[in-house]
């Protein structure tokens, strides 16, 4: 990698930790391979014979964010679900610099989808002791990741007994529980309460910081600045 | 028709079931065709097309770029890696 | 730890504790063989002719019960979609999981068998064998079913459809574990070559079937 | 093959050639129903019974034949993704389910003069019943699923599991029956057959085979329509959404 990106870091980072925030120093420690690069090249999904999108194409440096906007239905998830290696490109071709050549771009993502991926028989902690092992991260970072969202009181009850707000929050504690360059948030604030969304934007913006690519889905307005917007939808001609 | 002898029962009952079967098997395909064939040509009566054709709806894709960047890097760049399209 | 080992010790742990998923297997294998001899009559010399067939038609029956477990549960929180994300191949995935299918439900079905044949007058020294062949047969009964749970996934009735699409692979199986304990209990021959034949099948299917569920699981997921 | 991967020349060709595979099927029945009543001599061992071969083993044939033309368009469906692979493996399971059906018929028929009952569990005969079994399975599996691009591959997934497994199932069998019953399975296949016996068998054999021939263009015909009608109703609802219905 060029070395421009190291030095767009460095100019970031201060302007950063000059607005502190509770999350900032939880993101700090986490090392991340910083100089992932993801670009997308006309790529297009076909779901039950209809094509849902097409010739959609973005290009995200390290550091970036990409928000996807668009009414119900018009492909917001399958686009998420393709970068993730989950639905299969009906065309075009999704493509990563930075990483070694054996990573496929679905392990250099960390999806949080619509469903939140919790076992309610498990506590919460071993619901995020689960995803740090599978998705081979350390598991020393278990600690801050609970406390990411705040849910460090309660590591040892049952997920089930979580509110759908705490279980969000679960879900989204993965992201630091297992970190990985790419985040891949398909409307990460439902149910989410208003300080919960902040910790949340302040999250996004110190992935980014750190050199991190996010890509979201969302309804509710982030402060985090997205360098690109797709606006998914049908063009009302006929 | 020769004898058919003391099972003759059996063998005209197994050609009969093998013929009822067959010949209502064929009867279901001959009508479910004929069937399909009548409302594809209901449909293109009132004129609706494929879409291959008429392209009513056109997906679009609207995308903006916020904050501009070093456009000639991301143009010298080529991923390294490429994903090939499964289907 | 294993991303692997991981997901054999949380598939384990989770039939362990969500609603004594083992429990109910152990006590429906139970039923079904304690309600046979009503239908049958209680001539112990005729129960224990048929005893290692009804062992083994129980045995299926119950691990099919469970055999939805494998994936439907992961399918319907998106746990699975996350797992697709991790590290293992897919079918290392469907593996794995079907393994946790044998050690939770092949494992206690074959260990609890020879209780049962006690019920059937299933001779005592019979017993052993009974059990070795269930060990034998009982991965390619988990892995064969992790076929049907993939392609049912998701599906309206698909307990009943996975039973439909499964049984019927299962065929050999059973007469070959039927056939290896009868042939202890009543000849002709040797027990030996249909034991051989029940693992060759057990170890084709643990070889092939993961491939067949990671195929189907990727047509689940789209 | 590359004028049949276009769906539209496909149904062109099955409009040409249906007529005369029809009228193929009517003369190939008729020479075969006359050899195998009238021509054919009784068996010396069986007696007129002989007779329900001519429809048993055609049957028996073609149901195992069907199930290889699915095995076939399952790896057109999973590795050429040949756009009319999964019509070709819809529209055979049904057909090939009605084969096995009167082959299974026609074996019971045949054995209750034979074997004085009308159920052996005789190693072809079981073989029969299991691959029944199998077709039901592939019938059932195509209407659970709603979506005919999961549903064609899911079936494809399920067929060659089952094409692998039924010489497994069909050894197993054969074992097992030896195993209980044996050297009392009655033969008649094999080439101890008298000549005469033979033509009948194979001008049926024909017959049975043209008429799946032409049931299976005819219900790929049926399916490449249907889905052509279920998109263009796609299309309408569109409208109606767009035009603010």
């Amino acid at each position: 990698m060029p070395l421009r990106h190291r030095d767009n870091d460095a100019k970031r980072r201060p302007a950063s930790l000059s607005k502190p925030h509770p999350c900032l120093k939880l993101a700090e420690p986490m090392q991340m391979p910083s100089e992932i690069a993801l670009a997308a090249h006309d790529i297009a999904c076909q779901r039950g014979g209809r094509t849902l999108f097409e010739g959609l194409s973005f290009d995200l440096e390290p550091g970036e964010a990409l928000l996807i906007s668009g009414p119900n239905g018009a492909g917001k998830t399958s686009l998420l679900r393709q970068i993730a290696g989950l639905l299969p490109l009906a065309a075009g071709r999704l493509g990563v610099t930075g990483a070694d050549n054996d990573t496929p771009v679905s392990e250099l993502c960390q999806y949080v989808g619509h469903l939140n991926a919790i076992k309610t028989s498990f506590s919460v902690g071993e619901n995020l002791a689960f995803w740090a092992e599978f998705l081979d991260a350390d598991e020393n970072a278990l600690p801050q990741a609970l406390a990411a969202f705040g849910l460090t009181p309660l590591a040892d009850l049952p997920a089930g007994l979580l509110s759908a707000g705490q279980r969000r929050k679960l879900a989204l504690s993965r992201l630091f529980a297992a970190p990985r360059p790419v985040w891949l948030l398909d409307e990460p604030s439902v149910a989410l309460d208003t300080v919960s969304v902040e910790l949340l934007d302040a999250a996004i913006r110190n992935h980014l910081t750190a050199g991190g690519i996010a890509i979201v889905s969302t309804h509710v307005p982030l402060k985090t600045k997205f360098s690109q917007e797709i606006t998914l939808g049908q063009e009302r001609s006929i | 028709m020769p004898d058919l002898g003391p099972h003759a029962a059996f063998i005209i009952g197994a050609y009969a079931i093998a013929f009822v079967v067959l010949g209502m098997l064929t009867l279901i395909t001959v009508v479910n065709d004929r069937k399909q064939a009548r409302m594809l040509i209901e449909l293109e009566r009132k004129g609706i097309r494929r879409r291959s054709t008429a392209k009513p709806l056109t997906p679009s894709v609207k995308t903006k770029i916020i904050k501009s960047k070093p456009a000639r890097a991301a143009a010298k760049r080529k991923p390294t890696r490429v994903r090939k399209p499964r289907t | 730890m294993s991303p692997a080992v991981a997901l054999l010790v949380r598939d384990v742990k989770l039939a362990w504790r969500e609603g004594g998923a083992i429990g109910v297997v152990l006590g429906f294998y139970l039923v079904v063989v304690a309600i046979m001899p009503f239908g049958l009559g209680p001539d112990l010399n005729l129960l224990a002719r048929i005893a290692p067939g009804m062992l083994w038609v129980a045995l299926l029956l119950a691990a099919l019960l469970s055999a939805d477990r494998i994936f439907h549960n992961d399918y319907e929180d998106g746990t699975l979609d996350v797992l697709a994300t991790g590290p293992l191949p897919l079918p290392l995935l469907a593996a794995i999981k079907s393994l946790a299918h044998w050690l939770t439900t092949g494992v206690p079905l074959a260990l609890m068998a020879p209780v049962l044949g006690l019920l059937l007058n299933l001779p005592l020294d019979a017993m052993p064998l009974l059990v070795a062949t269930m060990f034998a047969g009982t991965p390619a009964v988990s892995f064969i079913a992790a076929i049907g749970a993939s392609l049912t996934l998701g599906l309206r009735r698909s307990g009943l459809l996975l039973a439909l699409l499964v049984l019927p692979l299962y065929v050999p199986v059973l007469i070959f574990g039927v056939s290896t304990v009868s042939m202890n209990i009543v000849g002709p021959g040797s027990p030996w070559p249909p034991f051989l034949m029940l693992t060759a099948i057990s170890l084709a299917s643990i070889v092939l079937a993961p491939l067949a569920a990671a195929a189907a699981l990727r047509t689940a997921m789209r | 093959m590359i004028s049949l991967a276009n769906p539209t020349r496909f149904l062109n060709l099955v409009g040409a050639v249906v007529p005369w595979l029809a009228a193929l099927i009517v003369i190939l029945l008729g020479t075969g129903l006359y050899l195998a009543f009238f021509v054919s001599p009784p068996d010396y061992q069986q007696g007129e019974t002989v007779r329900i071969m001519y429809v048993h083993v055609p049957a028996a044939w073609l149901a195992m034949g069907c199930f290889l033309v699915i095995a076939i368009a399952a790896l057109g469906t999973l590795i050429w993704r040949h756009p009319l692979a999964d019509v070709a493996a819809k529209a055979a399971a049904p057909i090939g389910a009605c084969f096995t059906f009167v082959a299974l018929v026609t074996g019971s028929l045949w054995g209750k003069p034979m074997w004085g009952t009308y159920w052996v569990w005789d190693a072809r005969l079981t073989s029969m019943l299991v691959l029944f079994l199998l077709y039901l399975g592939l019938i059932a599996l195509w209407q659970a699923i709603e979506e005919p691009g999961r549903a064609g591959r899911a079936a494809a997934i399920l067929a060659l599991v089952g094409a692998i497994n039924i010489p497994i199932i069909k050894f197993s069998v054969n074992w097992w029956n030896t195993l209980h019953q044996p050297a009392s399975v009655l033969r008649v296949d094999g080439p101890s057959i008298d000549p005469a016996l033979l033509t009948p068998l194979f001008v049926m054999g024909a017959a049975f085979a043209a008429l799946f021939v032409l049931l299976h263009l005819l219900a790929m015909r049926t399916e490449i329509l249907r889905r052509r009608v279920r998109a263009l109703q796609q299309t309408q609802v569109e409208h109606a959404v767009l035009a603010g219905a």
